[in-house]
């Protein structure tokens, strides 16, 4: 394909008007004074009316939080199911798969033969939120939370998570799953058959 | 690939993906690489040439470094005005990769990418060096650009380049020890503490 | 020996300006310059500092920062030179406080018998010493620059005291066309000459606003003259070396003199205290139903009010300069002052001249 | 009198010493990790000597230790103002190696993405040029339209910066529904705020005559110094991998390149701002004609398992066990792949000797040979040029460090 070329233009000659400069300077707080009123009334109708009529980008941070998408990837969490255990049978894939080695297990056999992990270390200040271990993980035992507030503490050792702080309520993270399941890793991802959206989706 | 090719064990689908491109290589090797072999045919300073994957390379005596690269760059009909990329490869323990790399016990690879715009064709370029004598004609003369990518390959690979303006480390600091990116450079080797400097 | 009564009118001047000027309007300067730029640039501004939860839009900002500075740690490099070091940030803020002295914030009423005329000095080549005192700023500069033993300061102060000495000389050139318009130095005589709209500044002397202007911020080192303290070349300047109080006194100086410059165009463009199509004389009688003194005093606080809201519009002018424009070039900035905003004053005393002689310029 | 006016050195006779400064690792203005040991006579540079490193992480010897698909996260922090570019060029030289080909929809989604990428890093190369010039507000502008694309980002990756977005053989996972609605208001936004930045700058004479005519190269001059991307075609040289080896879907849109004339800074910001046109273009083009289907490709070897093969069939559970732990066997041999990343041409160069993890990853950095002409362009000009020619440059620590 001929690779179809435009020139720069560099506006070489500037007319009288732009070499002097108060023209430019004008039009250019022009702009600026135009944003400086639209905001300054969006502030003033947002104290009276509601916050719709913000147009400020920045958020009062403290106060709101900023909205996060359901792809967010916050830390990672261990799926604690409805009869409260845990769903991850220490098969060790996420630490293999973990980029900087983060995750450290001992597996465990209950007494009915299923296996638990008896000590699940993830070092929260190593972890890089990549989503390796959600994606290799086969029975969808740790997940990418939504959560990312207050996970930074003053010392190190306070940032490696055991299973206590790391089980986390199946129920909370319900939307989660929702979009693995269809976006992520459900099998009409790849599959070439003809009738696509009718795949079903378990 | 229906699904029960997985039961097929995993070295044969990789070697039977190598094998298809060797044969290629026979009968259509690309016009430059026909342009520099019969320029060259005399002395036997091309030591292999293929286009696996759709890259053409010549392998060439480090010695003649020089000249080829002059003929590359100069020449009316390659023109290759840019020289993309400089780099080192350490074959320590991985030489069945190339075949002649064990026949010439070379250990380090310099390849050289190069390019031409206004031919829009790419050319790798490589001088297998032996582990003791790893020096070879530094070709800033040819293209300024390649005097960085030479420091760095000094810096990590410890590669000589002769005739280089100022050969010294440029990502490490000067009292670093050793070139990291060799492979006997372990990765958990510690480097002795330096005071500051002034 | 002058009367008590005197003295007391003339401490009453210095104190209402003083806390004006350094209470008042530099601390409020600083968060003007935070929230307006703010607003400007779509993002919310200072809105932390809060006493038992008054936040008052981010104003507690300035007494926060101001006294978080007072406390911060007042460090002098090894190897500077300490006296000078020190006083340099005086010699930059006197300066600016001093060139206020001249400026009348207010006409003269007349209480009882006494006439009280609003300005500090009543000096008759007011213009003059403006232009004096302010020079004098260009020593704290480059004493700042030198003696704080690094280079990029040493580069921030000869970069200053080039642009604020070539762009002294330009800026009184360009009022000599107005001096020979009002036919007096006196600043009291401007402002008392400009009662009526058709005979201000601004309306004759456009030209002449645009280029004072143009030297003013220059004389002041705001973008886009900012090349002196520019922190992409330079770290900060001629002020690299300096935190705590010293900072805080380099940056007060550098709000009051944009207070100053404002209150200039106020007084030589835009007709000081004076309303557009009222003059003094018709403001009292018309409160004259109250009884003269308090009429005056009714008069006086207009004047003043008037004169303030003319300066905080020059000020927020000189604001949004500040926010929009890119900086020029060190040498740029002396390509502009001598070749190009010289010449054209030049020009412009010739023109008055000329208008004058021909009287197509009227007489006053 | 007049033969010894000539041979009067002005500088030994008034004993003027030229100043040694360093404009160090942490100075406002090298916004990425760099010094430049400066000799200045007055204002003007006599010498110059750039000094990088700082930001030397060892990407190469991280990823000989690291398996094939474990390097994405690492190519994320290359050019970190555009995460997912990196990520494609990796992925596509990989993909090369073996021999396989993603199906439409992921090459339409990675030509989106890596569009996006582009977005963002121009944004935040031409706002750090306009805030070290002076105009804190048009910088901010910039800043804006890229918190707005970052969000547009975070909805399909995860992330603002640290993408991580691509895999071998496809992508981690689909676009959301309602993307082209939102990808609709953001550009619509970005577009308005794109012309308040060009209002404020490109008429005006202040930041023309800052921009114009300094750190100027001449195209051959830069050809040889191996500049590529929008500094190269600032001098004139068309020479865009998109086109000239046309990758992903490219040669399915229409898009124009972008050329300056003398190749000085002003050409440089003029060819950023409007390939940022170009870039919105592109992606506009490709939501209209992205098919439906699979994104990754079908061939098991080379992709992520389904959670539904896991937990249906004992094959893929092996086969993922093994792949997870000894990493994807990647056949042997070398390859180099090159894509048009924001600041050039970003190359792959893989070799890789059969196991889990590559003998050689190397990264051809754009920003580079670039850098290493700094000397030639500023040289003898003022101090106040070096900052729009270092901001020209685009120097990214991650990338020309690795």
């Amino acid at each position: 394909m001929a690779i179809t070329v435009k020139k720069v233009d560099r506006n070489v000659d500037m007319t009288l008007w732009e070499r002097m400069y108060i023209p430019e300077m004008i039009c250019g707080m022009l702009i600026t004074w135009r944003h400086f009123f639209l905001n300054f009334v969006g502030l003033f109708l947002e104290e009276v009316g509601g916050k719709h009529y913000r147009r400020i980008a920045t958020v009062y941070y403290p106060e709101e939080m900023p909205i996060v998408p359901v792809a967010y990837r916050g830390r990672p969490v261990l799926v604690r199911s409805k009869n409260g255990i845990e769903k991850c049978v220490a098969c060790g894939l996420c630490e293999a798969a973990c980029p900087p080695n983060c995750i450290s297990i001992i597996g465990g056999e209950r007494p009915n033969g299923d296996r638990y992990p008896d000590s699940y270390v993830l070092d929260g200040s190593r972890c890089i939120f990549c989503g390796f271990c959600e994606e290799v993980c086969p029975k969808e035992a740790i997940v990418m939370s939504h959560d990312w507030k207050n996970l930074c503490e003053y010392n190190r050792s306070k940032m490696v998570y055991t299973k206590k702080e790391l089980l986390y309520p199946e129920r909370n993270l319900q939307k989660r799953f929702d979009v693995l399941r269809d976006k992520y890793f459900s099998a009409y991802r790849y599959r070439q058959s003809p009738n696509l959206k009718t795949e079903p989706k378990e | 690939m229906e699904k029960q090719t997985i039961g097929k064990s995993l070295d044969s689908a990789a070697g039977m993906n190598n094998q298809k491109n060797i044969e290629n290589n026979k009968n259509n090797s690309s016009v430059v690489i026909n342009r520099v072999t019969d320029k060259f045919s005399d002395s036997k300073l091309i030591i292999y040439a293929h286009s696996l994957l759709g890259d053409d390379t010549i392998v060439v005596q480090p010695a003649e470094i020089i000249n080829v690269m002059q003929f590359l760059r100069y020449d009316k009909l390659l023109t290759f005005d840019m020289m993309i990329d400089l780099t080192v490869v350490d074959y320590l323990g991985n030489q069945q990769i190339h075949p002649y790399l064990s026949d010439l016990r070379a250990r380090f690879e310099v390849v050289y990418h190069l390019y031409s715009i206004d031919k829009n064709h790419r050319l790798r370029v490589k001088a297998p060096l032996m582990e003791e004598n790893a020096f070879i004609n530094s070709i800033t003369g040819i293209w300024g650009g390649a005097n960085w990518f030479e420091r760095e390959a000094w810096d990590l690979y410890g590669i000589v380049f002769q005739g280089h303006p100022n050969l010294r480390r440029i990502l490490l600091y000067e009292e670093f020890e050793g070139h990291p990116l060799r492979k006997e450079y372990s990765k958990t080797k510690r480097q002795p503490l330096i005071g500051p400097r002034n | 020996m002058i009367g008590v009564v005197d003295l007391i009118e003339v401490l009453v001047k210095i104190g209402f300006i003083v806390v004006l000027l350094v209470g008042v309007f530099a601390p409020v300067l600083t968060w003007v310059e935070r929230k307006q730029s703010a607003v400007m640039q779509d993002r919310i501004g200072a809105n932390r500092a809060d006493v038992f939860g008054f936040r008052i839009i981010g104003l507690l900002h300035a007494a926060a920062d101001a006294i978080k500075l007072i406390f911060k740690e007042d460090f002098i490099p090894r190897g500077a030179d300490r006296t000078l070091h020190t006083l340099a940030p005086i010699m930059a803020l006197i300066p600016a406080i001093l060139a206020f002295s001249v400026i009348p914030f207010g006409g003269t009423y007349t209480f009882g018998d006494r006439e009280v005329n609003l300005v500090i000095a009543n000096l008759d080549v007011g213009v003059l010493f403006v232009f004096a005192i302010t020079s004098l700023a260009t020593y704290g500069v480059f004493i700042a620059g030198w003696s704080s033993n690094n280079n990029w300061a040493l580069l921030g102060g000869l970069r200053a005291s080039a642009q604020m000495f070539s762009y002294e000389v330009t800026m009184g050139l360009t009022i000599i066309g107005l001096v020979m318009f009002y036919q007096s130095l006196s600043m009291v005589e401007i402002v008392a000459k400009q009662d009526i709209f058709w005979h201000w500044g601004i309306i004759w002397h456009w030209p002449a606003f645009i280029l004072f202007l143009a030297c003013a911020v220059a004389e002041n080192k705001r973008i886009p003259f900012d090349a002196p303290e520019a922190e992409s070349e330079l770290v900060a300047g001629y002020f690299t070396e300096y935190s705590g109080l010293k900072f805080v006194m380099f940056w007060t100086a550098e709000f009051i003199e944009i207070v100053t410059i404002s209150a200039l165009c106020v007084v030589l463009f835009f007709g000081g205290h004076h309303i557009p199509f009222i003059a003094d004389a018709k403001l009292i009688d018309c409160f004259s139903s109250l009884g003269a003194n308090i009429a005056n005093l009714v008069a006086m606080v207009i004047g003043v009010t008037v004169f303030v809201s003319k300066l905080a519009i020059i000020i927020f002018l000189q604001m949004t300069i500040r926010w929009t424009m890119p900086r020029f070039r060190y040498d740029q900035i002396m390509k502009l002052g001598w070749k190009m905003i010289l010449p054209l004053s030049l020009i412009w005393i010739f023109v008055v001249g000329l208008g004058m002689l021909t009287n197509l310029i009227p007489r006053i | 009198m007049a033969n010894n006016q000539k041979n009067y050195d002005f500088h030994k006779e008034s004993h003027t010493e030229p100043l040694e400064i360093n404009m160090g690792p942490s100075h406002p203005a090298t916004h990425g990790t760099v010094k430049f040991y400066l000799t200045l006579d007055g204002e003007t540079i006599k010498d110059i000597d750039v000094e990088i490193g700082y930001l030397h992480r060892a990407f190469e010897k991280e990823c000989e230790l690291q398996h094939w698909s474990g390097i994405f996260p690492y190519t994320d922090r290359l050019d970190y103002t555009a995460g997912v570019l990196n990520n494609v060029g990796y992925a596509l030289a990989v993909e090369k190696l073996i021999g396989i080909e993603t199906p439409e929809r992921c090459k339409y989604i990675r030509v989106i993405a890596s569009e996006m990428g582009r977005l963002s890093g121009h944004y935040t190369n031409l706002a750090a040029c306009a805030m070290e010039l002076g105009a804190l507000t048009a910088f901010l502008y910039f800043v804006e339209a890229r918190e707005y694309l970052w969000d547009l980002i975070e909805s399909f990756c995860g992330a603002r910066l640290t993408h991580n977005y691509i895999r071998i053989g496809g992508l981690t996972s689909d676009l959301p529904d309602e993307f082209p609605e939102s990808t609709e208001v953001v550009f619509k936004k970005n577009e308005k705020l794109y012309d308040d930045f060009a209002k404020l700058l490109l008429k005006n004479r202040i930041f023309l005559d800052r921009m114009r005519d300094t750190g100027g190269i001449s195209a051959e001059l830069a050809k040889e110094w191996g500049f590529s991307g929008p500094c190269l075609r600032a001098c004139g040289v068309p020479f865009d991998v998109r086109k000239s080896e046309p990758y992903l879907v490219y040669d399915k849109l229409d898009f124009e390149i972008p050329i300056g004339s003398t190749g000085d800074n002003f050409d440089r910001f003029l060819v950023r701002m409007d390939e940022i046109k170009q870039s919105i273009r592109i992606i506009r083009q490709c939501l209209k004609q992205i098919p439906d289907g699979p994104i990754n490709v079908d061939d098991p070897m080379w992709r992520q398992p389904s959670k539904d093969d896991i937990n249906s069939d004992m094959e893929s559970m092996i086969f993922h066990f093994k792949n997870v732990i000894e990493g994807q066997k990647v056949p042997e041999g070398e390859v180099y792949h090159a894509i048009e990343a924001c600041n050039g041409e970003l190359g792959f160069y893989l070799v890789s000797n059969g196991s889990g993890s590559p003998v050689k990853c190397r990264v051809r950095p754009p920003s580079f040979p670039m850098t290493s002409a700094l000397p030639i362009m500023v040289k003898g000009s003022l101090l106040a040029d070096l900052i729009p020619t270092f901001d020209m440059i685009n120097l990214i620590g991650g990338e020309c460090d690795r």
